[in-house]
């Protein structure tokens, strides 16, 4: 069968890139569908937020990253995490609390960190982390570094305190960061409209620092990308911090313990409409990509998922030793002599 | 005669209030149309209304700052504070505002106000969600500190903290919520700075706080099954003020002193406990004031870890043994 | 001599109104002057923080009052706290931290507090009274009562966390309160424009907020009363909150320590140029009120102060006994029995 | 040698780690231009350029922020907190955030950074701007605290704190910056967890830290002169590491314990020592360890009220007078 064009007239992205946003939508799918089977086996421990619903924005702005690039995550942060290439395997081990997971069971699913794909950790005090981003653009812009610094929140942390010092701090000193608000409606159990001053949470508060309201779709990773895309190349130009909002929905409870009773009749429904994959796997048609492809891409990213989760299945508990070392950087914890 | 989850009682404790007194109103995040995320609030939107019991948004300061303006011109507010470890996002309140005014004032104001939390570990939640903080608050003059470990308790003492005149921080401890107990009928109203003595014993004394007292009751009727060691525990249960004569009394008849204490070591309640007895009753100690604490690192997530992190029955039973062996 | 027209046409504040107004702004000039002095003369202990040329903001806010409003203040709240009519007496002598001071010399200068002027207290820790004073309007609201709860704050204010979540929460539960931001073009030696993203520190953050940005000239206490009479207006209406900047300057030092090296040339004669007292007394005379009658406030004033210095300066110290007071409501410290 | 004060060695300290490594950046309010409130840090804009010393706008939150994630990138930030009470208005920093971030993520991250304030009180500036709050920095894991009582000790101690791997709260006490004593020439660097005896003595030992140890000190001269009461006396220096060899050390050849603190009484730092010197050295202790602390209360502004408040040297010499013999 003939290959129909990789591009479409006009068209920025590119084959490569685009199947790269897919794999890794379908990544943070799968994985977190696994997530949540296995706390329903009760394999999964303590809490668990997953972004079913919501990959498009975590796989459009990593997608458009340099390796060097920061991320920095709330408890949300298993998709923005997964899509900076962290293994499937640690992700789960973590949540699952075994020695295999990406802190070895340490941190927890709320704090994934790993250094060397760039995610320089995941916050889960609402905001703390918007302020810690700044600093490291800071060092970026100090060193002459042209990396660009992403944080990554809700639309629940816009009414933080934390959240106007960032932004006001990012905006005076000019920095290299890219504050990502997904807006998905809710804080936990609270909708955002019930407690927000403005419709929009983030877009309605760029003005406050005096940056451009930016609004994504966010079930559109091509959308995200491009977005994305532009305020990473005004951040390394040294236009300064960007503020996106990206309107979005997640599709299981805000956390394990939530039946996400507070939803609109009808709301959940019209979201999967434009679910994010759904609408990507159709793009990735209408610019020639075949349907093998795709598939084949499922199959492939389903598999990685079961032999992670045997995997971590078979992962034996941290070993106690763990729990003394690294509170300082001599790798131990004595606070006397 | 009900029984009744911790989990339970506070909601019965807010209700009790709410009904007794107009002027009591309660906001925090998700505990009006969402009952909580403990579940500790179920049903008090319904029935108190919306200008009673109000959502927030994810605004600590702002929700501690209101119930302080609030309580200083005449209302009597109850504020949540999801998880205590949050207290550090608005510690300015409890450091340097409610805690203060009264005092900078000359007396000209008041603070009437409580601060409930879910308090402590054992959910797996990690470093920043399982803190013990006890000490935070007790540290802070001017602040009352009140932490129950008992369905029971929390009514009575929950309802002494509405009451009270003064800011009270109210540590509920989340690993106690599903805890059941039998709780009296009708108004239950403790008194706060009263420990209470929950076992009589002759050899020592153990004293411990919320999730630590079932595991020090635990600890002491091993220690007299198996080592036929007696031990008195007392739940201090007010942290501040502090019930020292009580403390002191059963130090002056056990003659020795052990704390059990889920904050990490450093500062810790108990250190101020054994610095008072080592001082007011030094002559009655037979042996070296004891100190069983979470160690003074910050808490990891994994189950296996966590349980091996704050103090348990084992360790509390294997300290006491060791120590009076000695 | 006859007696001029007390109103002139279309006037809407009438002489009683303005001879409080200027009395107000004299009494603040003339006891803040003094407290000046005393510092020089090492009678002043501690910091202090003066508003002089800003008087024209506390006589209008505190003019346009009811009785039973409540204030608001910092540290830099003598002039507020006068405003409110508490004894110039008391004020001295809490900067002189005598027996005779609002508090006894307990709180000092920087947290003056007189609960029956209500005046609910001075506040030094940045940005930490706008949440209260949003919990005093709540009050009100739940209670029915129809007080204003005035929230007064610098520039500098504008970009600390407390800020944001106070003005979203007092806009989404329509809370009667009003918040008075005193540009007074400095933080502490810090211009406010170095470190600030917009040009307006709180009128270009009200639509944040959703709320109307509203810009007064701080040196005219007529345009300021006028400015709070509508606010207030609006809040007792139910209308919710407002967020006022006004422009203003001041001519002392931040506080007791500070020379003021940090003033662009000239800056300081520009404003005095714009005096809020030479402004008003040319406003009394427009409108009719006699030299006299002027000069007679002036003096009265003055001698207000200086018997208040002399009471000061004879009172004693407070007794030991205050340490131990109210530290608790059943007046005293015990947090053992 | 050179006569300073010790605000100016603070100058110098910092300038040292400064000029040595272009990786140590600075930032606070007011710091640059003004050089500093407390005038702390004058000159060092001029001589560092405006990259590197930099006012920022009153964002406590954003400043300790912004300090963790250039220490988590690669910098050695400074970040100067005003008036250590401000704390409180970031604290989650210090309690959630840069004290734990290398122990949850399984020591993959570092945040050497030092945050430097003006702690404790004496200069009359009320409740809000006078504390001492060397406890809530040492209750957290993971920080380092470090307290110095000369110049010479600021001087090293402060490049020993940049220098550190581990983020270190360094509290310069405001009383203390007038003060001058005599400093090395050329670089200092000093060692923290080091505890310094500064008075040998047989009698007791007095453990003090920052203001206190000048008062410590002369209390103990007069305790010697007045009523022949030898003491010793500590200079903690460091609450985190502690040197608790030293002390348990002097404990063992004086018998008899008291701490001189600063911060009000619960759960002071004194309260930790003393419990460890209960329990560790119950049997060298002749009689009861004895704390010396503020009272539990909000400090007065008033000079003669708050002279009264914090510990001194004539309340020394009583307590450790009327202790030794009772
Ligand atoms: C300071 C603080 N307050 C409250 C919480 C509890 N909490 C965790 S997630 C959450 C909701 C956050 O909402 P949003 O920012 O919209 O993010 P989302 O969970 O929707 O991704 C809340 C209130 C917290 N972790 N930290
Ligand atoms: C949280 C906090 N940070 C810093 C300070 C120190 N400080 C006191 S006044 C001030 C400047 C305030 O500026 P602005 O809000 O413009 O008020 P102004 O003094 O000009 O009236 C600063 C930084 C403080 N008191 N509280
Ligand atoms: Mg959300
Ligand atoms: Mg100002």
């Amino acid at each position: 069968m003939a290959r129909k064009p990789a591009r479409a007239p006009n068209d920025d992205i590119g084959e490569e890139t685009r199947l790269k946003m897919y794999r890794t939508q379908v990544v943070i799918r799968e994985a977190e569908q696994r997530a949540f089977d296995l706390f329903l086996q009760n394999l999964v421990k303590g809490t668990s937020h997953l972004s079913l619903g919501q990959e498009a924005v975590a796989a459009g702005f990593a997608t458009a990253m340099n390796p060097g690039d920061l991320s920095f995550c709330t408890y949300r942060g298993h998709a923005h995490t997964l899509a900076r290439g962290v293994s499937i395997e640690k992700v789960l081990g973590e949540l699952m609390q075994r020695d295999n997971g990406l802190m070895r069971g340490k941190g927890g699913s709320m704090h994934l960190t790993s250094e060397e794909h760039g995610v320089m950790g995941s916050y889960a005090i609402i905001g703390a982390h918007l302020p810690i981003a700044c600093g490291a653009a800071w060092r970026a812009q100090y060193k002459g570094q042209k990396d660009v610094s992403v944080c990554f929140f809700g639309d629940g942390t816009t009414n933080i305190g934390a959240f106007h010092e960032a932004l006001n701090f990012a905006v005076i000193w000019k920095l290299p960061v890219v504050f990502v608000c997904e807006n998905n409606l809710y804080m936990e159990y609270t909708p955002i409209e019930d407690v927000t001053a403005v419709q929009h949470p983030a877009a309605d508060r760029a003005g406050a620092y005096g940056l451009e309201a930016v609004i994504v779709d966010g079930q559109d990773a091509d959308e995200v990308y491009r977005a994305a895309q532009a305020a990473y190349a005004k951040a390394r130009a040294g236009g300064g911090p960007s503020l996106i909002e990206c309107k979005t929905y997640r599709y299981s409870g805000h956390s394990r313990a939530d039946p996400a009773k507070y939803r609109k009749p009808g709301e959940l429904d019209k979201w999967k409409e434009r679910d994010p994959i759904k609408i990507y796997r159709e793009r990735l048609l209408q610019f020639g990509i075949e349907q093998e492809t795709i598939d084949k891409i499922d199959t492939e990213v389903r598999q990685v998922v079961d032999d992670a989760t045997e995997k971590c299945k078979a992962a034996p508990q941290p070993p106690f030793e763990l729990i003394t070392r690294d509170v300082y950087a001599d790798g131990g914890w004595a606070w006397r002599n | 005669m009900a029984e009744l989850t911790y989990r339970d009682a506070v909601t019965r404790g807010i209700a009790q209030e709410m009904k007794r007194d107009p002027d009591v109103v309660f906001l925090g995040e998700d505990i009006a149309a969402a009952g909580g995320v403990f579940k500790t609030t179920v049903g008090l939107l319904e029935e108190f209304g919306p200008l009673r019991v109000r959502d927030t948004p994810i605004s600590e300061q702002a929700i501690l700052g209101a119930a302080m303006g609030a309580a200083m011109t005449g209302l009597k507010p109850i504020a949540e504070i999801m998880f205590s470890d949050f207290i550090a996002v608005c510690f300015n309140y409890l450091a340097n505002e409610f805690s203060k005014h009264r005092y900078i004032s000359n007396g000209q104001t008041k603070c009437p106000l409580v601060v409930r939390t879910a308090n402590g570990g054992g959910a797996r939640f990690g470093a920043q969600h399982s803190q013990s903080v006890e000490n935070w608050c007790m540290m802070i003059p001017g602040l009352k500190v009140v932490a129950p470990s008992s369905p029971t308790d929390v009514v009575g003492l929950l309802a002494a903290s509405v009451r009270d005149p003064d800011p009270v921080i109210f540590l509920e401890h989340k690993s106690l919520y599903p805890i059941k107990g039998e709780v009296p009928d009708g108004e239950i109203v403790d008194t706060i700075g009263t420990a209470k003595i929950l076992r009589s014993g002759r050899d020592a004394t153990i004293t411990a706080l919320a999730l630590m007292v079932p595991r020090a009751l635990e600890a002491a009727e091993k220690l007299k099954e198996e080592h036929g060691i007696d031990c008195e525990v007392i739940d201090v249960r007010s942290l501040v003020p502090l019930d020292t004569q009580t403390i002191l009394g059963s130090v002056g008849r056990t003659h020795r002193l052990f704390t059990v204490e889920e904050n990490p070591r450093l500062c810790g309640w108990g250190a101020e406990i054994v610095s008072i007895v080592a001082d007011e009753a030094f002559y009655d100690l037979d042996g070296p004031p004891v100190r069983i604490t979470t160690p003074h690192l910050p808490l990891p997530a994994s189950d296996v870890l966590e349980d091996a992190t704050i103090p348990s029955v084992d360790r509390i039973v294997d300290r006491v043994k060791r120590s009076l062996n000695a």
